[in-house]
């Protein structure tokens, strides 16, 4: 890829540390959520890599598997977090960089907590031995957590 | 069949065909007129025919030292527009890739970012000549239609050029057809009006030369 | 045959008292097309109306009056050529694009054509375009002529009694045969008069005859001291040819062949043309096409013929202790190539020649030539011109400025006069003559 | 089997995508369909509670081209299965039925889903001859274009030939072919150019409308903007090179080895509108420019006459030397005929005096005096 450093990075990063400090201002404020979408923006990927090195490392680091890998990183600043969305092929899809308490994605959604709550039944030891499952008697493997059936 | 592939199509066609035939026949009604012969006998410490022609097509691009002061500006104008196009056509690389394409001839071409500063001072040339031919007395007394016209049917090619390397209005493909379109409009009326002293201009001067160096008088 | 040609026969011109009809409107521009070649057509083809020629003609650059641009002077007779005899004639006349001459038009232009224009040719030194505004013009006056629309006051007058008696003062043969001798016998100079054969036969500017006697002196004085064989020949004398410059084709043509008959008859080897512009012009490059063929002698201007005989030792003179500034005749400099032989002479004369501004190639015109001088309204425009020569004189501080055209010299006179300008004005011509060394 | 009554989300949660997964999805689309992010959430509940959309493909004069790039067998992902969700109730080259059985099928999606299926269509529609140049079971492609338009709630036309002819219209276009718009009017169509069009393209179509209720903001092509809004030269990621002047002049001279700009190979880039050189093809993998071909303008209408594909814009279908000669001779021809009749109109009149016949004088050298 072309090398674009000789753009004038700061100003863009500048400018979206101005709009970053911009959202956080509304979210003391009025508690409502903003969403930067880095990848709609024409920004040369040198200027995308000085602002997240800026922005820094938080405490936070969350690494979900749906409909293919994502990263969800609180950086140095509480409340800002940089989302790296790919697809099943590996491709990112979409990077955002989300200014709120805790970004929406990370919430478990009502309608499959309701799912779950149905299938939680089925792992207790009595509905296994009913189902004349050994896999729990062995008690060697702990479940993998997704495993549905 | 979209404005672009009609400008490229049977637009330039039509206009390269109505050109070369509007030259062959100004060239034709001029040199077909009776000449007379000249029997004087030619000085003798003269240059050729071909000497004396080259030597005023090429000294009446600048004009003798003293007639500048009272020609600065029409020198420094035409100078600027025309050295201006030279540039925007022989630098430009869509240019050379027309010429290639006639021609089969190519060379390096010029970064488009001097292209369109040139193309700026042309521009601004054009305007400040224009605005000398409006107010200047003695080229308002001179002037006509075809001035004019001729003026504007250069002026169109380059301001649409100009946008064309911008990209703006109306992107690539209408810009592009646009001027294509300019140009065969030119093409066109350039057989027939002020434009064909690109050509007479060789011609004309190469004539006086001939006729000069013959009596070894100033070209 | 185009419509309304009108079979041209050359005759007196007609007179002009009650000013042109639509005939002699005809005739006007038949006479302008009837001798276009490929050259004149490119000049009337190219023009791209870039005002420059303005800037260089004396009378534009003097008055600032639009009009007295050269390309424009021309202006009706270009659109006859476009509508006439251009390539595309047929589509001027369909569209109507170039109007028809008209009569009025014809008549405000007789100023702009003939007194506003002395054919100096220093437009056609700055047309980027390489046009030849002068020739053009001397074209148009030939249209003016056969419409009678020669200035009558006293260009057209002159003009007729030239054509008619081959002299522009209507000396007879004989009277002028004594009035050679005459002068003979004032300056002591051997005078050789119709003698049957000859090595050289000189001419005479009329301006010499009526003002500058001794330059005739001159030249036989110095053609004895060569030793030449030479004669006058009052069968073909008159070098200045005022049917040229006021457009008369058929009388320009008599006066020329009758120069060159006189010269053939005799066996002259040398045709010599005496201090003047327009005759130079006329019998070096013009005579021998009128004549059909290449001419049996060489045609020399006085100053070529002096400086010829200066470098090969035919002529020897005494050193001057002089300074002074020499105007150079636009016919002799620009339009003949002959700028060299007068700065030759002067060398060789050992006079300190200090050169005013725009000497040579590019000099601005007394404002005399090309019939101008003989137009007497033409006198405040003339005074214009000679303002510029007058600065440049003064420029070089010198006491005198000497010149090898009578014309010139006479207007050079007249203009001083008017503004009492100390200056004097002499004859290259007869300061050698005055200084031969035998 | 599908369920009639079940909704996107739930099906998605069957096939085991969560409602993440599907948030995520939304995200992407709302960014590759450039509209503000924060319309991520909506988009992910409205395709939650999305009910069956019912679509009819139609294949007319078409190479299956279309078809097999929007519906290719790479790994299950989501918007494959929105494919599925939206139940493709008719499509010769997929489904098990034909013949007589198929056009039984037809008549019932249509019957069923009247005034709400989407129609979707591949490949121009031949009119020359009442359309006898493309049959379906011995039904025009022209009648049963009419008629199954007639209670589509929208067409979308996939492909160049479905949008504007596409090659079947190239010169001399024997069958009369045209593209859908220039047959229905009453309808709402969406063209989805492209020979064939970018997969991604359909399905953020598909997502906005299913989201939204209704077609994406379209140019004045009918194509829609957040796709065919710019040029591949606007996103070409060689433009600097375009910009600095730097031209491959052959395919393998060391310009193109260094990946600069074709336009002077033909590259139709700057005029041809599609969303190759962002999305690019084969999951992002590459796209033509970025493998060394200039781009041939295929989503554009009649790319196929616009000249050659290595002819370059600026250059032009020039004249033939021949008629170029030919025009030559009329003005030559023309100027002649103009100086003749100047030539006759002024005879010679002043013809010199004939020179007496001159006893040639022995030469003297012009510099010599006597």
């Amino acid at each position: 890829m072309t090398d674009f450093s000789f753009l004038a990075d700061d100003a863009l990063v500048d400018a979206l540390i101005m709009e970053i400090a911009g959202l956080l201002r509304r979210l003391i404020e009025h508690g409502e959520a903003g969403i930067i979408d880095v990848l709609g923006l024409p920004l040369p990927p040198s200027c995308v890599a000085s602002l997240e090195q800026r922005l820094g490392h938080g405490e936070v680091t969350v690494r979900l598997d749906a409909a293919g890998a994502s990263e969800i990183r609180e950086t140095g600043i509480p409340g800002v977090w940089w989302t790296r969305h790919s697809n099943e092929q590996g491709r990112l899809v979409a990077m955002l960089i989300e200014v709120t308490f805790v970004p929406e994605i990370l919430k478990a959604n009502i309608a499959d907590v309701v799912r779950g709550a149905e299938r939680l039944p089925a792992l207790t030891n009595v509905a296994l031995r009913a189902r004349g499952a050994d896999v729990a008697l062995r008690a060697r493997g702990a479940g993998r957590p997704h495993d549905a059936s | 069949m979209t404005l672009l592939a009609f400008a490229r199509g049977p637009a330039l066609q039509a206009a390269v065909l109505i050109m070369i035939a509007g030259i062959c026949w100004r060239l034709a009604g001029i040199f077909l007129l009776r000449r007379r012969k000249r029997f004087a006998l030619p000085r003798a410490s003269v240059t050729g025919r071909i000497g004396g022609a080259f030597t005023t097509i090429l000294t009446r691009f600048v004009p003798r030292r003293t007639f500048w002061p009272r020609i600065a500006v029409s020198v420094m104008l035409s100078g600027v527009f025309h050295i201006g196009l030279l540039i925007i056509l022989l630098g430009g690389a869509p240019h050379i890739q027309v010429i290639h394409q006639v021609t089969g001839l190519t060379w390096p071409n010029l970064p488009k970012g001097l292209i369109v500063i040139v193309s700026g001072l042309t521009l601004a040339s054009m305007i400040g000549l224009l605005i000398r031919r409006v107010l200047n007395p003695v080229l308002r007394l001179l002037s006509t239609v075809d001035d004019y016209l001729s003026w504007l049917l250069v002026f169109l090619p380059v301001l649409s050029g100009v946008l064309l390397s911008g990209e703006t209005i109306g992107g690539y493909g209408t810009l592009l057809a646009l001027h294509i379109l300019s140009v065969e409009l030119l093409m066109i009326w350039l057989p027939f009006g002020k434009l064909m002293h690109m050509l007479l201009v060789f011609a004309g001067r190469g004539a006086m030369g001939i006729d000069f160096a013959r009596k070894g008088a100033a070209t | 045959m185009s419509p309304d040609a009108v079979p041209p026969q050359p005759k007196a011109p007609p007179s002009p008292a009650n000013g042109p009809d639509a005939v002699q409107v005809t005739k006007a521009w038949h006479a302008f097309i009837s001798d276009i070649g490929p050259t004149a057509a490119l000049a009337l083809e190219s023009c791209v109306h870039c005002g420059r020629c303005a800037e260089a003609c004396q009378y534009y650059v003097q008055t600032g009056d639009p009009r007295y641009t050269p390309i424009h002077k021309i202006e009706p007779f270009k659109q006859a050529y476009e509508r006439r005899s251009g390539p595309f004639a047929f589509a001027y006349r369909l569209l109507g694009m170039a109007p028809k001459v008209t009569a009025e038009e014809l008549e405000t232009w007789q100023e702009l054509i003939y007194d506003s224009c002395n054919m100096c040719g220093r437009c056609s030194l700055i047309c980027p375009m390489g046009i030849d505004i002068a020739s053009l013009v001397e074209q148009a006056r030939h249209g003016m002529f056969d419409a009678g629309l020669v200035p009558p006051d006293y260009l057209g007058a002159i003009a007729e009694k030239e054509h008619a008696s081959g002299s522009p003062f209507g000396l007879t043969i004989p009277q002028f045969h004594d009035l050679l001798h005459d002068i003979g016998r004032k300056h002591g100079v051997v005078m050789h008069v119709d003698e049957a054969k000859a090595d050289i036969v000189p001419t005479l500017s009329s301006i010499d005859v009526k003002t500058y006697p001794a330059s005739i002196a001159a030249t036989a004085k110095l053609l004895n001291h060569m030793g030449a064989s030479w004669t006058f020949r009052t069968d073909g004398f008159d070098a200045d040819n005022v049917s040229l410059t006021a457009g008369d084709r058929a009388g320009q043509r008599k006066i020329t062949l009758a120069i060159v008959q006189a010269a053939i008859s005799c066996g002259a080897k040398i045709v010599l043309m005496p201090e003047c512009g327009h005759s130079f012009t006329e019998m070096r490059w013009e005579a021998a096409n009128s004549f059909g063929g290449e001419l049996p002698f060489r045609v020399l201007q006085i100053t070529e013929l002096i400086a010829e005989g200066l470098t090969d030792g035919r002529i020897r003179v005494n050193k001057v202790t002089e300074a002074a500034t020499y105007h150079d005749a636009c016919q002799l400099s620009r339009r003949g190539g002959a700028t060299a032989a007068p700065r030759v002479i002067m060398a060789a004369l050992g006079l300190d020649l200090h050169e005013m501004e725009d000497a040579g190639d590019t000099n601005w015109c007394c404002g005399g030539g090309g019939g101008v001088a003989l137009i007497n309204r033409a006198q405040p425009l003339r005074d214009k011109a000679f303002q510029i020569k007058q600065r440049q004189v003064d420029a070089t501080g010198m006491a005198t400025v000497y010149t090898s055209c009578s014309g010139c010299r006479q207007t050079l006179e007249h203009g001083g006069k008017a503004a009492n300008w100390n200056k004097t004005v002499a004859s290259l011509l007869e300061r050698v003559a005055n200084n031969l060394k035998d | 089997m599908m369920h009639h009554k079940e909704t996107l989300g739930t099906m998605l949660a069957r096939c085991g995508f969560g409602r993440r997964g599907l948030l995520k999805f939304a995200i992407a689309m709302t960014s590759s369909l450039a509209l503000p992010p924060s319309v991520a959430p909506v988009m992910a509940a409205n395709l939650a509670k999305a009910k069956r959309r019912s679509v009819i493909w139609l294949s007319f004069q078409e190479c299956t081209g279309c078809l097999e790039t929007l519906l290719r067998s790479s790994s299950p992902t989501i918007d494959q299965l929105i494919f599925d969700f939206i139940s493709l109730d008719y499509q010769e080259s997929l489904m098990a039925a034909a013949g007589s059985a198929a056009e039984q099928t037809l008549r019932e999606a249509m019957a069923a889903n009247k005034g709400e299926y989407l129609l979707a269509i591949d490949g121009s529609i031949p009119v020359k001859d009442g359309g006898v140049y493309s049959l379906t079971g011995g039904r025009s492609n022209l009648s049963m274009l009419e008629e199954v338009a007639a209670d589509a709630k929208a067409v979308l036309a996939i492909g160049t030939c479905a949008a504007y002819g596409g090659i079947p219209k190239a010169y001399p276009n024997p069958t009369g072919a045209v593209g859908v718009e220039d047959l229905v009017s009453n309808k709402p169509i969406v063209n989805i150019p492209g020979c064939p069009p970018v997969p991604e393209v359909l399905s953020g179509v598909l997502v906005h409308f299913i989201s939204f209720g209704r077609l994406p903001e379209l140019d004045d092509r009918k194509r829609p903007l957040a796709y065919f809004g710019t040029t591949i030269h606007d996103q070409c990621y060689r433009r600097p090179f375009y910009d600095q002047g730097k031209f491959a002049k052959s395919f393998d001279d060391d310009g193109a080895r260094q990946g600069w700009c074709l336009f002077e190979l033909g590259c139709k880039g700057p005029v041809t509108h599609n969303a190759c050189a962002s999305l690019k093809w084969n999951g992002g993998t590459s796209f033509p420019i970025e493998a060394g071909h200039g781009c041939i303008g295929c989503s554009e209408p009649d790319f196929w006459d616009a000249g050659g594909f290595y002819t370059s814009l600026a250059g032009g279908s020039a004249t033939g030397w021949k008629s170029a000669g030919i025009a030559a001779a009329v003005g030559l021809a023309g100027g002649a005929a103009a100086a003749l009749s100047t030539r006759i109109a002024t005879p010679l009149e002043d013809a010199p005096a004939s020179p007496p016949e001159k006893t040639p004088p022995e030469k003297t050298p012009p510099d010599k005096l006597p």
